[in-house]
């Protein structure tokens, strides 16, 4: 007969009307975000951080800017690490590419800003830049000897000519050559 | 159960006037005045509490929480609030447009929904304008609520306005015919086409929704194309014409258009009563308490039809009107008439 | 009696029912529709060319954005496309993972149709339910993969992490759910007499025709053939697990609708299988660091939730593709609109628009 | 894409085009066939092989050649779809052209589904299609100059629109 069919539709909405709602209050209740989850700004364990510049080759819209400087004892330190996150597309790779596994996201979602400007986000703290500054003069104190006579080490930066020693990420990586 | 809460603040006013005035011929006259102030108050406060109802009503049948920001949890506030917004936007007037023609349609759709208010009888004794060809007259007014639609919908010089004005045309003149039709078996039992009359002869006897379901759902589906709800919304079907007439207007202006449309929406809850709900009778409570009760339980029946179903296609609507819902009226009011003849001729 | 005139009504960009920046021009006869002609292009970022710049790891985000209420697939047909290239062996345990998820996939991105069909046709409290429901599938994916729409799960040689059993539980959790809800749907949609006499009969599409625009997906098995390149091609684990190819008869949109709306149940059925037959071992496949296949060109299709979804990749041997060329199904079943609009109404082309479930970041790719 | 076309097919098109070419190390040869023998080809593709379906239309730029590439798949039951595991074939038919003035004969009287995908490649690879029904930009607006896909393609300096920005935040 024609008419049951909006009925039934009838008494559906009827039933939610009376039932329970899916929805909540917002930024009074918020979704347990999982472990997993990938979004908010970018957190660097600044101590382990090598300066390898992994996370930023990976990214696939060059979200991220470093500055590094290398040390008396010839060891690279971040000066700074912009996370563009207006560029940013949370895919990721950069937290999967870090080798010593020193990067990860705060899982804030609530990133939204009012500016373009607001999106360029200083990933270093203050702590990690007074930590910088005692690791710069700890090895200005102690400088390591120069590897070539002919050309002194210097507390320079943009100049990291050999790479550090491998850390035991190294072993993470596979070898296999692709079948064909 | 007499005039317990209107009638007895009209007639306090009444002597509050009297003795300012000392005249009775003029205190009749402003007496007037505060009767049309009541009946606008109405409206507006109709247009306030129902747009937050129908947040609610849509926000819950959606598994939703709806408004609650402004206002406390519940979004008291939120028809304040929208308010002001809407007052505080930007009034845009196309280019190129009808200016004259463009700025009257939404002062001239609200007059004859707030026309309408006069006739209506809230309680007993209680009614503006107690008309002896009430019927007759109520519709004649909503029936001029479809040219400023078109006179919207053409000035506005925008094709989606123009398509929405030529449809609520086609709409609205084929849904007035099944909706008198079915009143007209109301007007014949009653033998009256006064509203007063209708409403006693339902505290008399039975309501009309019982004696003429046939017709209580004739104009049930007609009153929602008339105020253009889902499933028959389509002068505004903002998924084709995006907003049919209104789409070019913007702040106060469409704010005009959306008070109309409450006001539509509660004179039919009203009508509604009004014919087939026996008005303001009811048991134990007063009249005016009854009333409102029934009009507000068929604006959630409005609500809950536009929150469920979704809307006819133009072609589809309008044969539906002209191929079974007047035939059907005719049907009806035949029957009625046998019936209305079988009846008087046994007393 | 003067002669009567027709006009042209553009839909879109910014129209509420073109399901993102589709601009339709209409040609019309009062509300006849004499010939509808899609504009596309309002959403092209170049992705084809995007790709040409990174490597073959980097691209895969990019395919996220291209059918984004459906990454999973697209995921899915971009990395089976490099490893066909790269000649990768992806481990039983990660194909069978991605097809469990490229399935709920299918399955949210079917609810997104109902519910897009539902609020043009003006029903906006059936949307509402579909979204409910659809949100259940991305808090699945949240869990798994850490992103509710462009997930970047499927990686070249398998998937990103292994799932875990709380996903696995919870799965089955939704299966359980998923003919509770679609009954609600039935209820509140399908068996609506309204929501019927506006989808059956309308934008009738023949065999013929729809072979003629080389239509795919749904759109193509609700003429009635069972072209589903799940069963043509029988890629990755699906010919191990049972599902029916659903098919219409008629072609007009309340095929398209009950196509879809079936496909539903398939899909349960086939991440149900996937769940039980989930079998042990490594969820990637040893692929190297730099990613650098032979020389060489691949053109592999899977069925996506629009239809075929094709990736022709052509390979110079570096490091970063030399030419991706991404047969996108909505971009192609957009041939078809305007003979599922032309001889309808207004209201019909918007049931048309929907019907066809073009996404507009896949047809603009 | 279950079966590449066999050699002795390949073989019987060398027969019947004398113009077609093939590499016959590969594994999954491209045929090769000139501009002007295109439409002769696939019509004998579709009509005499049942090669019913026009899959994908694309074009790679070589930097010295253009080249257009058909992949087409032929399904004798698709209209039943019954499982018939070796008629399930697909050809690629490349056709190679010129890079200052690339014109190919449109294909769309052939397999009319490709009207889409050649507006496309006229868009962004900027081939000419000669008897194409309606060859218009489809991605690009009308008045763009360039075509993006080209290798040598260089985008201009995007417009300098300056920022809004609001401040105190």
């Amino acid at each position: 007969m024609f008419g049951k069919g909006l009925i039934t539709g009838m008494r559906v909405t009827l039933k939610h009307f009376f039932g329970k709602k899916e929805t909540f209050c917002y930024p009074e209740e918020k979704l347990p975000m999982p472990e997993r989850f990938r979004g908010g700004h970018l957190v660097i364990d600044y101590k382990k951080c090598i300066a390898c510049q992994l996370c930023s080759m990976a990214c696939p819209n060059q979200a991220i800017e470093l500055k590094v400087v290398t040390d008396a004892q010839r060891k690279r330190h971040l000066t700074s690490y912009i996370h563009h996150m207006g560029r940013c597309m949370f895919c990721d790779l950069c937290i999967e590419n870090c080798a010593i596994h020193g990067l990860h996201w705060d899982q804030n979602y609530e990133i939204s800003a009012y500016t373009r400007d607001a999106f360029d986000y200083e990933v270093l703290t203050d702590d990690d830049r007074q930590y910088l500054k005692e690791v710069m003069e700890a090895a200005a104190a102690n400088p390591a000897p120069p590897i070539v006579p002919k050309k002194p080490a210097a507390p320079k930066p943009a100049e990291a000519p050999k790479p550090e020693p491998k850390k035991p990420e190294e072993n993470k990586e596979t070898e296999v050559k692709p079948n064909e | 159960m007499e005039n317990l809460t209107v009638g007895a603040a009209a007639e306090w006013i009444r002597s509050v006037i009297l003795l300012i005035l000392g005249n009775e011929l003029l205190t009749d006259v402003v007496m007037k005045f505060v009767g049309l102030g009541a009946c606008i108050g109405v409206i507006l406060t109709a247009a306030i509490v129902l747009t937050y109802a129908e947040r609610k009503v849509c926000a819950f049948m959606q598994v939703r929480l709806g408004p609650n920001r402004v206002g406390g949890r519940f979004g008291l506030l939120q028809p304040i609030a929208d308010m002001l917004k809407l007052m505080s936007k930007e009034d845009i007037i196309p280019d190129g447009c009808d200016r004259i023609v463009w700025a009257l349609s939404p002062m001239l759709l609200f007059v004859p929904s707030a026309l309408i208010y006069g006739l209506f009888p809230f309680d007993e004794g209680v009614v503006f304008a107690d008309v002896n060809v009430g019927v007759f007259l109520l519709l004649a007014i909503s029936s001029q609520s479809v040219l400023p639609f078109l006179m919207g919908g053409y000035a506005s010089n925008s094709k989606y306005a123009f398509i929405g004005g030529m449809r609520t045309v086609a709409q609205m003149l084929s849904y007035e015919a099944p909706m008198v039709f079915s009143l007209l078996g109301v007007v014949m039992i009653t033998g009256s086409m006064r509203m007063t009359d209708i409403v006693a002869a339902q505290a008399e006897n039975v309501w009309f929704v019982l004696l003429q379901p046939i017709a209580f759902i004739i104009f049930i589906i007609s009153a929602t194309a008339e105020t253009n709800r889902t499933p028959f919304d389509l002068v505004e079907d903002e998924s084709e014409i995006v907003a049919g007439p209104f789409a070019e207007y913007s702040g106060m202006r469409w704010a005009l258009f959306f008070l109309a449309e409450y006001a539509n929406l509660l004179s039919i809850s009203i009508l509604t009563t009004t014919f087939f709900l026996g008005g303001w009778h009811g048991p134990f409570l007063p009249g005016v308490f009854w009333f409102w009760m029934k009009v507000l339980f068929m604006v959630f029946v409005f609500m809950w039809f536009r929150w469920t179903f979704p809307r006819t296609r133009i072609d589809q609507m309008l044969s539906f009107s002209w191929k079974v819902l007047l035939p059907l009226a005719l049907v009806n009011m035949m029957f009625t008439g046998i019936g209305v003849y079988v009846w008087r001729s046994m007393m | 009696m003067a002669g009567t005139e027709t006009y042209t009504l553009n839909m879109g960009p910014q129209h509420p029912s073109t399901h993102g920046v589709l601009r339709v021009q209409l040609e019309l006869d009062g509300e006849n529709i004499l010939s509808a002609k899609p504009i596309m292009g309002y959403l092209h970022r170049g992705i084809e060319k995007l790709l040409e710049s990174r490597t073959y790891v980097q691209g895969v985000p990019y395919t996220d954005r291209l059918d984004y209420v459906s990454s999973m697939n697209n995921n899915f047909g971009f990395c089976r496309a490099v490893e066909e290239l790269a000649g990768i062996e992806v481990p039983e345990r990660a194909e069978y993972i991605r097809v469990i998820v490229a399935e709920l996939n299918r399955i949210a991105s079917h609810l997104v149709f109902i519910g897009s069909l539902a609020i043009d046709l003006g029903a906006s409290t059936g949307m509402l339910y579909t979204f409910r429901d659809r949100e259940e599938i991305l808090d699945l994916f949240n869990l798994v993969c850490g992103a509710r729409m462009t997930f970047h799960y499927i990686r070249v040689g398998g998937v990103n992490r292994d799932v875990q059993p709380e996903f696995i539980e919870k799965t089955y959790k939704f299966l359980e759910h998923v003919p509770v809800f679609m009954e609600e749907y039935k209820k509140i949609l399908l068996g609506n007499e309204i929501f019927m006499s506006r989808l059956k009969g309308i934008s009738k599409m023949s065999k013929e025709t729809a072979l003629s625009h080389n239509m795919t997906g749904p759109n193509i098995r609700a003429t009635g053939i069972p072209y589903d390149i799940r069963k043509v091609d029988g890629y990755s684990v699906y010919p191990r697990f049972d599902f029916n190819v659903v098919t219409g008869k008629n072609g007009d949109n309340w095929d398209r609708f009950n196509v879809r709306y079936n496909e539903i149940f398939e899909s349960a059925k086939i991440v149900r299988q996937a769940l039980d037959g989930l079998p042990e071992g490594p969820f990637m496949a040893k692929v190297p660091k730099v990613l650098r296949p032979p020389k060489g060109e691949v053109f592999s299709r899977t069925e996506g939730t629009r239809g075929e979804l094709g990736f022709y990749i052509v390979s110079d041997g570096s490091t970063k593709p030399y030419r991706v060329h991404i047969r996108r199904p909505s971009f192609v079943n957009m041939q078809g609109l305007n003979d599922m609009c032309r001889g309808y109404l207004i209201g019909d082309s918007v049931a048309a628009f929907s019907a066809i479930d073009p996404l507009m970041g896949e047809v603009d790719c | 894409m279950k079966t590449y076309i066999g050699a002795d097919a390949l073989a019987l098109l060398k027969e019947k085009f004398h113009s077609v070419e093939y590499n016959t190390e590969e594994a999954k040869p491209a045929v090769y066939v000139p501009a002007d023998e295109l439409l002769q080809l696939l019509s004998f593709l579709r009509d005499e092989m049942g090669f019913t379906r026009m899959e994908n239309v694309t074009s790679v730029d070589y930097k010295t050649y253009f080249e257009m590439v058909y992949h087409l798949f032929a399904w004798k039951t698709l209209d039943t779809c019954q499982d018939v595991p070796d008629e399930n074939v697909w050809i690629t038919v490349k056709v190679k052209l010129d890079h200052e003035h690339p014109v190919i004969p449109s294909v769309t009287s052939v397999f009319s589904s490709a009207e889409f995908e050649e507006r496309e490649v006229f868009d962004l690879m900027g081939i000419d299609f000669t008897g194409h029904p309606d060859l218009r930009r489809i991605l690009l607006w009308e008045g763009f100059s360039g075509h993006p896909l080209r290798k040598d393609y260089k985008q201009a300096a995007p417009p300098f629109v300056e920022r809004i920005t609001r401040r105190g935040h």
